[in-house]
């Protein structure tokens, strides 16, 4: 009728072929296919390097990328993904804003019969479930394992039963960070003198970690481990320490912050690797191997003396 | 004749000035000469152009044709400090000083002195201090502008006027709004400037008894064209009435000579709002007994239905801030108040005008007009209900009573543009009319002929009269023309510092200089 | 002028807009299908409301930071409501009831209180922005009622319903506006509230009314939200909504000192922000250069609308090439502040 | 009357300010230290210039979206010319001028093609914010002059130096603003721009001037941002710096509607932000509740500014116990518009 109630379950996009239950869109069989890539910002310098490694890939396997940022708005994302659904993409790569809301946006691909490769964000597996969309992939960072692995290190440095009084410089409304902070947590667990006893927003920007770790600092001057779970805020939070500071920064590597005695291990992802990856699991499944539908990747430990490198950041 | 050295006259030579507003002309070729040592009134009736004329000699705009000649040189006047540079000061119409600053910032304002960059705060004090007192005025001149009535303000502007080292002096109804004392000083002052400081003055002025005291030449401006152009010495004021008003207000304004008889002026234009008002309309009596407000100590007052009641009093006596209590727009602290023998006292104006009390404000611009509003719609503002049909408004009904009414008031130039586009005059006008669709029982006009020209001021009047007379409201007017009182009153208190006792002037006392007398004593 | 008066005001924007669209159509194929037309407007539909909100407060010479932070709201409360078991429909209503409940919190306190407008939206902005954080924890809550998709996903005679919703709210709401007391009181408080007050107008009923509005526009673009992506999440609306839908009003024409301006005004405005944000990312115009286009863009079409309420074309050209000639001397004269737009936007409003 | 005026406005928000500190102080012993009133500060220090800049043009009528995104340009601008291989005071130098000069590009827009601060403001803001990530591909930029660190991170008798910067400029901007000329003319331009206009005052010099201040202290801000973290990045400013900047003003007395505040109140109001976000960290309140925290202290601390402007502590009382009062039904007869603070409010700001 005249009414559509959006509820229905769009049939199948009538160009799309099928091979082992993944839409193949017509598009797939251009000379250099269309890859859409949706990314949420380009103010944490972890997308830049994820950007490069899309858009370099994308020329080295023959795909054509197109790299859309969101500006950290989900219904933004949404509006951008349907955008490039209109110019019939062979594949999405989605690295989703926020992890719920991203269902919306895969089900959007779904029914237009486009295929969706998630990178860093995995999507809430109950949304998606509810709203019926599905996706091909996950890659990623083992976030909570990397959480874990500060830890350990952490452990190491100190000892295992050292009194550790530690600050939390994260993002609390950002899953993967919160994910780090449960692994970290979990991974100091087993030192019974060792606990989190403040938590601040560094809303994944230098500047402001910078001010919010001075704040915690001057409200729990006992604090002596600061877990930074995102490379801006290990940036901020150091800069935050004056150099005769006892305080010794953890967490996820700030680029290129070279590992000092206050600074003595971080771990890195590789986002120019994961959006390099991502293209040529692509290119492989246009190959005809099937994609697995989850690629874990560990964390790069780096300790005191080393410097992350190009691409590696928290 | 004065002549400058290269042998031209010298003074100020407007020639054949153009303008015109999306498309309306305004001014078709309209020529002025001021000469060092004149004073030329420019009078004529609302939305003649006169402010116009004025505007283009100050900068203030651009005229779309036309040459201005300061003492024989060419002067292109494209901004207002082009014009203060070529010695040219301008009092405009409305109100033009700044309520957030200090008067004495006010008066130096756009020629600030400073020594090495840094303001000569003291000195400017000190300046300013001299200059308000050379004109009588109790000012504080470190207090805010905003915090002085009115009539302070106009007088203000005067002074700072004059106060700049200007060679030309524009003044656009500078004395509407002050009262006799005042006026006289002004005049006086005028006449001095011109002849012992050599000023050439463009007075613009609606009343001609102040014209023909204070200057030697008149000209009369109709439609954006000069009528008349002359000395006052030949021009006689019937000429100049009939130019602008036509010969039947000439007649009755000018006839009988006398003032104070109540001549029914104006028959020609028998407009009639009454009609406006309900079948059995009939006012309110209403008793005032040792009334207490913001700047009211201690007034008694009873104002009659079928009668007008005039409040005189020296400017800044309070008489405005009676009105604002008796409407609901400052509290009343103390005293009764008695409406048909109810105890009255409105919490806000809503509640006034549904006790059939309405006020006229004396200050256009703040509490007057709504700017961006067309003038109909500034006049149904508080009646909208009245054209409510099943929650919609009936917009054309509105209108066309509206703007019936508007030209029974005969508010001249376009009244479906915005209202502040309309000349000074004519949104008085509007503001009355709005009052009027309020079918009131009680009418509380603040100087309600404030800028209004000769042949409509007599029209409203008669309005006035006739609203007291045969609808039978209650009006009360405040106004500081002692003529107008005397003319348009039945009764008439004196207020003096926020006391009035009540007590009637006396009818032997109803003569201009009697009231100012009476005022005077009371003060 | 007479003559003048029957060309709406809007048609400025309007013919920016066609101007914008045309150049992306040559740009991108892509750009001209219905799809995407109808992609755009779906788009462009929770700025539309909001601006529609704006519209009211800027009118009343108000402003209205909340708006942005009660689309998490009311969409948080939308899908809370529905995860208590209750039907869509009810999630909604009380959804909008929330975003009018914090509209009118809004105009009491600024009416009553004599608090800025831009403090007290400030604060409720910082509220409402903390409680669906508070109540979750950050987390988004799942839409349980499918039926919930019709807002957001459904669409009627193939047109998205977010459209539908807009069209038939501008249309109300313009009546509102144009054809009640009502509308006319929102001008006159806007254009002088002394004067108003004065005229016996209830400028508190008034107050509260507009920011109620305001708060009803931003409840119904958390619904759209929250329907599109089937989820309530806590930071919906914490994106440039809130900017984008005061520039759409002005752009359209209202002032932002109150008084002038009309609601087709600002949902021209917001289409106009709709379409360049979407041929933005239809062309491919890369991502940094995004915000810089879009201020362009935004900047030029004032310009060109400015100058289209000031001049004739003819006189535009006669200005343009007279020597020396200062850009806009007297029309600036009867403004009260230099920010307004021309006097003549009054006369639009008026009939 | 005549007596209080020797009491300064800006009084209230100080009131304000302790009231809160004292709060703090109660709730945590840490935040009273002499450390923690440092960090306080300096930490302030960006949203107070931003502050100032602010109230410069909020005193014309106007108001200034760029300069949030002025800080990444300009601090972008210094790490470049730095990497360039300039001496450390000349990247500052080139920094403050990009500033200046974006802030007088939009007084020309604003006073010369007549278009609304809003519009101009905002374009510049999208320009600005572009421009940093296009030349470094939203790369940041290491700092190379290590001298460059004694704007951010020196200090001067142990004040950190951009706290002195704060109140040099402080010092030097009041003094423009109430002992010159120029500063008059912006009290006039903001009071009526048309009357200014009239009395032979530059506006269009005026107009431009306070912009070119306002991009000049987003600039300070740059710098401070930029040498704290030795980095330049493309994202600096892009929080709740722009927000912050203008509720401070506003907070401190300034009106939006031009011609009233000042520039120590300005200053206030960016310490009570500063104070409360300090606090909020220090004392450990969840983030989530911040926003709500904030929102509601500034709310409380403009209403209790308001009622103490608007009356004697006396008579409030009064009226608190009055029975069935009103709350402030005849104090605001006087305030000409509904949204501006009361008139008196003014009357510090010009002697
Ligand atoms: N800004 C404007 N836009 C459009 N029309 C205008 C504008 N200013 C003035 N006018 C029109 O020009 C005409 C002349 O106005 P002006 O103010 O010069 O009259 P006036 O002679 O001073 O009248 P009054 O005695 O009432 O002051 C009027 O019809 C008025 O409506
Ligand atoms: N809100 C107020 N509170 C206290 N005093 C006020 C207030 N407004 C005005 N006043 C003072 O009240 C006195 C009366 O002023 P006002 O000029 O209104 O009287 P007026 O008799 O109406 O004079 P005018 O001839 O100007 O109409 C003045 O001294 C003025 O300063
Ligand atoms: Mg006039
Ligand atoms: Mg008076």
């Amino acid at each position: 009728g005249a009414v559509n109630t959006g509820t229905a379950k769009a049939g199948s996009a009538a160009s799309a072929s099928s091979t082992g239950g993944i839409p193949k869109p017509a598009s797939c069989s251009d000379a250099t296919p269309y890859v859409a890539v949706a990314l949420p910002n380009l103010t944490n310098p972890y997308y830049v390097a994820m950007k490069k490694g899309f858009e370099d890939a994308g020329q080295a396997n023959k795909l054509k990328v197109e790299v859309q940022i969101a500006n950290d708005d989900s219904a933004n994302q949404l509006a951008q993904v349907q955008g490039m659904l209109q110019k019939k993409p062979c594949a999405l790569a989605l690295n989703a804003v926020k992890s719920e809301p991203g269902a919306a946006i895969v089900k959007a691909a779904n029914d237009a019969g486009v295929p969706v490769f998630t990178v860093n964000v995995g999507i809430d597996e109950t949304s998606l479930k509810s709203q019926g969309a599905s996706i091909v992939q996950y890659l990623g960072a083992d976030n909570a394992a990397g959480g874990k692995q500060v830890a350990e290190q952490l452990l190491k440095d100190a000892g295992a039963d050292a009194k550790l009084t530690v600050g939390l410089v994260t993002a609390p409304d950002e899953t993967p960070a919160v994910t780090r902070d449960k692994g970290f947590e979990s991974g100091i667990a087993s030192d019974a003198n060792a606990k989190v006893v403040a938590t601040v927003d560094g809303k994944v920007k230098p500047d402001v970690s910078l001010k919010a770790t001075t704040e915690m600092l001057a409200g729990n001057p006992d604090i002596n481990v600061i877990f930074a779970s995102t490379g801006p805020a290990a940036y901020g939070a150091l800069q935050a320490l004056g150099s005769n500071s006892k305080v010794k920064v953890y967490g996820f590597c700030a680029a290129d912050q070279p590992l000092t005695a206050q600074y003595p291990a971080c771990v890195a992802q590789e986002p120019e690797v994961y959006g390099t990856k991502v293209i040529e699991q692509i290119r492989g499944w246009l190959n005809g191997t099937t994609p697995q539908a989850q690629v874990l990747e560990s964390l790069k430990l780096f300790t005191v003396g080393q410097t992350p490198g190009a691409g590696e950041v928290g | 004749m004065t002549t400058t050295s290269t042998g031209t006259p010298a003074g100020l030579s407007v020639r054949g000035i153009i303008k015109r507003y999306s498309g309306v002309t305004v001014l078709h070729g309209v020529s002025v000469d001021v000469r060092p040592g004149d004073v030329v009134g420019l009078v004529g009736h609302n939305g003649a152009g006169k402010s116009t004329l004025l505007r283009t000699v100050s900068g203030a705009t651009t005229p779309d044709g036309g040459e201005i000649t300061v003492d024989g040189r060419p002067t292109a006047i494209d901004s207002p400090s082009a014009a203060i540079a070529a010695g040219i000061a301008t009092v405009y119409q409305e109100l033009a000083l700044l309520p957030n600053l200090t008067v004495a910032q006010n008066i130096y304002l756009g020629e600030e002195r400073a020594r090495a960059g840094i303001l000569d705060r003291e000195g400017m004090r000190a300046g300013a201090r001299r200059l308000v007192e050379s004109f009588g005025l109790a000012v504080d001149v470190d207090r805010k502008l905003g915090d002085y009535p009115v009539a302070t303000r106009q007088m203000l502007e005067i002074a700072v006027a004059t106060h700049r080292d200007a060679k030309y002096l524009l003044l656009d109804e500078p004395t509407t709004s002050l009262e006799g004392g005042q006026v006289e000083k002004l005049l006086e002052m005028v006449r001095s400037l011109a002849a012992d400081r050599g000023l050439g003055i463009l007075f613009v002025d609606h009343k001609l008894d102040e014209l023909y005291a204070v200057c030697n030449r008149v000209v009369a401006l109709v439609d954006g064209r000069v009528r008349i152009d002359g000395r006052v010495d030949e021009i006689s004021r019937h000429d100049v009435v009939a130019a602008i008003a036509g010969d039947e207000v000439a007649d009755a304004v000018t006839g009988s000579g006398g003032a104070a008889t109540p001549a029914h002026a104006g028959q020609a234009p028998t407009s009639d709002v009454r009609r406006w008002l309900p079948e059995k309309s009939g006012g309110r009596r209403l008793q005032i007994e040792g009334l207490q407000a913001p700047g009211v100590r201690n007034v008694s007052l009873t104002a009659e239905p079928g009668r007008v009641l005039g409040l005189y009093g020296l400017v800044g006596a309070g008489r405005t801030e009676v009105l604002r209590a008796l409407v609901g727009l400052a509290p009343i602290t103390g005293g009764t108040v008695l409406l048909d023998g109810e105890p009255y006292r409105p919490a806000t104006p809503a509640a006034a005008q549904r006790a059939g009390v309405v006020y006229v404000t004396e200050e256009r611009k703040s509490d007057g007009i709504v700017p961006g509003l067309n003038s109909p719609m500034n006049v149904v503002l508080p009646v909208l209900k009245r054209y409510r049909r099943a929650g919609f408004l009936d917009r054309s009904r509105m209108l066309t009573d509206a703007d019936e009414l508007l030209a029974q008031l005969r508010v001249r130039g376009n009244r479906n543009g915005p209202v502040v586009s309309l000349s000074g005059g004519n949104q008085q006008k509007v503001l009355l009319a709005r009052a009027i669709a309020q079918r009131p029982r009680v009418l509380l006009l603040d100087e309600p002929t404030k800028g209004v020209d000769l042949g409509v001021k007599a029209e409203i009047h008669r309005i006035v009269r006739s609203l007291a007379h045969d609808a039978g409201l209650t009006v009360v007017i405040v106004s500081s023309e002692e003529d107008e009182i005397c003319e348009v009153a039945d009764d008439i208190a004196v207020v003096a510092h926020g006391h009035s006792t009540g007590e009637l002037v006396p009818a032997e006392h109803r003569t201009p200089t009697a009231l100012r007398r009476e005022a005077w004593a009371a003060a | 002028m007479t003559k003048r008066r029957h060309i709406p005001e809007e048609l400025g924007v309007g013919v920016v807009i066609v101007l914008v669209a045309a150049i992306f159509s040559l740009m991108s194929p892509t750009f001209r299908t219905l799809d995407n037309a109808n992609l755009l407007l779906l788009n462009g539909t929770v700025i539309a409301f909001l601006a529609m909100g704006q519209a009211f407060v800027l009118l009343t010479g108000g402003i209205d930071l909340s708006t942005g932070s009660n689309i998490a709201l009311t969409g948080m409360v939308a899908a809370l409501t529905m995860r208590a078991g209750l039907p869509w429909w009810l999630g909604a209503l009380s959804a909008l009831a929330v975003g009018a409940v914090v509209g009118a919190i809004n105009g009491a306190l600024i009416h009553y209180v004599k608090l800025p407008p831009f403090i007290v939206t400030f604060a409720t902005f910082g509220v409402a922005a903390s409680i669906p954080l508070i109540l979750t924890g950050a987390n988004s809550v799942n839409v349980a009622d499918p039926l919930f998709a019709i807002i957001g996903r459904g669409s009627l005679f193939a047109v998205p319903m977010p459209v539908v919703l807009v069209a038939v709210f501008a249309i109300a709401l313009t009546v509102l506006l144009r054809m009640t007391p009502t509308g006319v009181h929102i001008y006159a408080v806007g254009g002088n509230a002394e004067t108003s007050r004065l005229s016996g107008i209830p400028i508190g009923r008034v107050t509260m009314l507009v920011y109620a509005m305001s708060g009803l526009c931003a409840g119904m673009g958390g619904l759209i939200t929250t329907s599109r992506l089937m989820v309530g999440y806590p930071s919906a609306g914490s994106g440039n909504e809130l900017f984008y839908s005061i520039a759409a009003a002005v752009v359209g024409g209202v002032s932002l000192f109150g008084g002038i301006g009309s609601l087709p005004g600002a949902l021209l405005g917001a289409v106009l922000i709709a379409t360049v944000s979407n041929g933005m990312n239809v062309v491919g115009v890369q991502s940094f250069w995004q915000p810089l286009v879009i201020g362009l863009i935004i900047l030029g079409g004032v310009i060109i609308d400015t100058y289209r309420r000031k001049s004739s074309l003819s006189q535009l050209l006669r200005r343009a090439f007279r020597p020396g000639g200062a850009a806009a001397d007297d029309t600036a004269l009867q403004t009260p502040a230099a920010a307004a737009p021309p006097l003549e936007a009054g006369s639009a409003t008026t009939h």
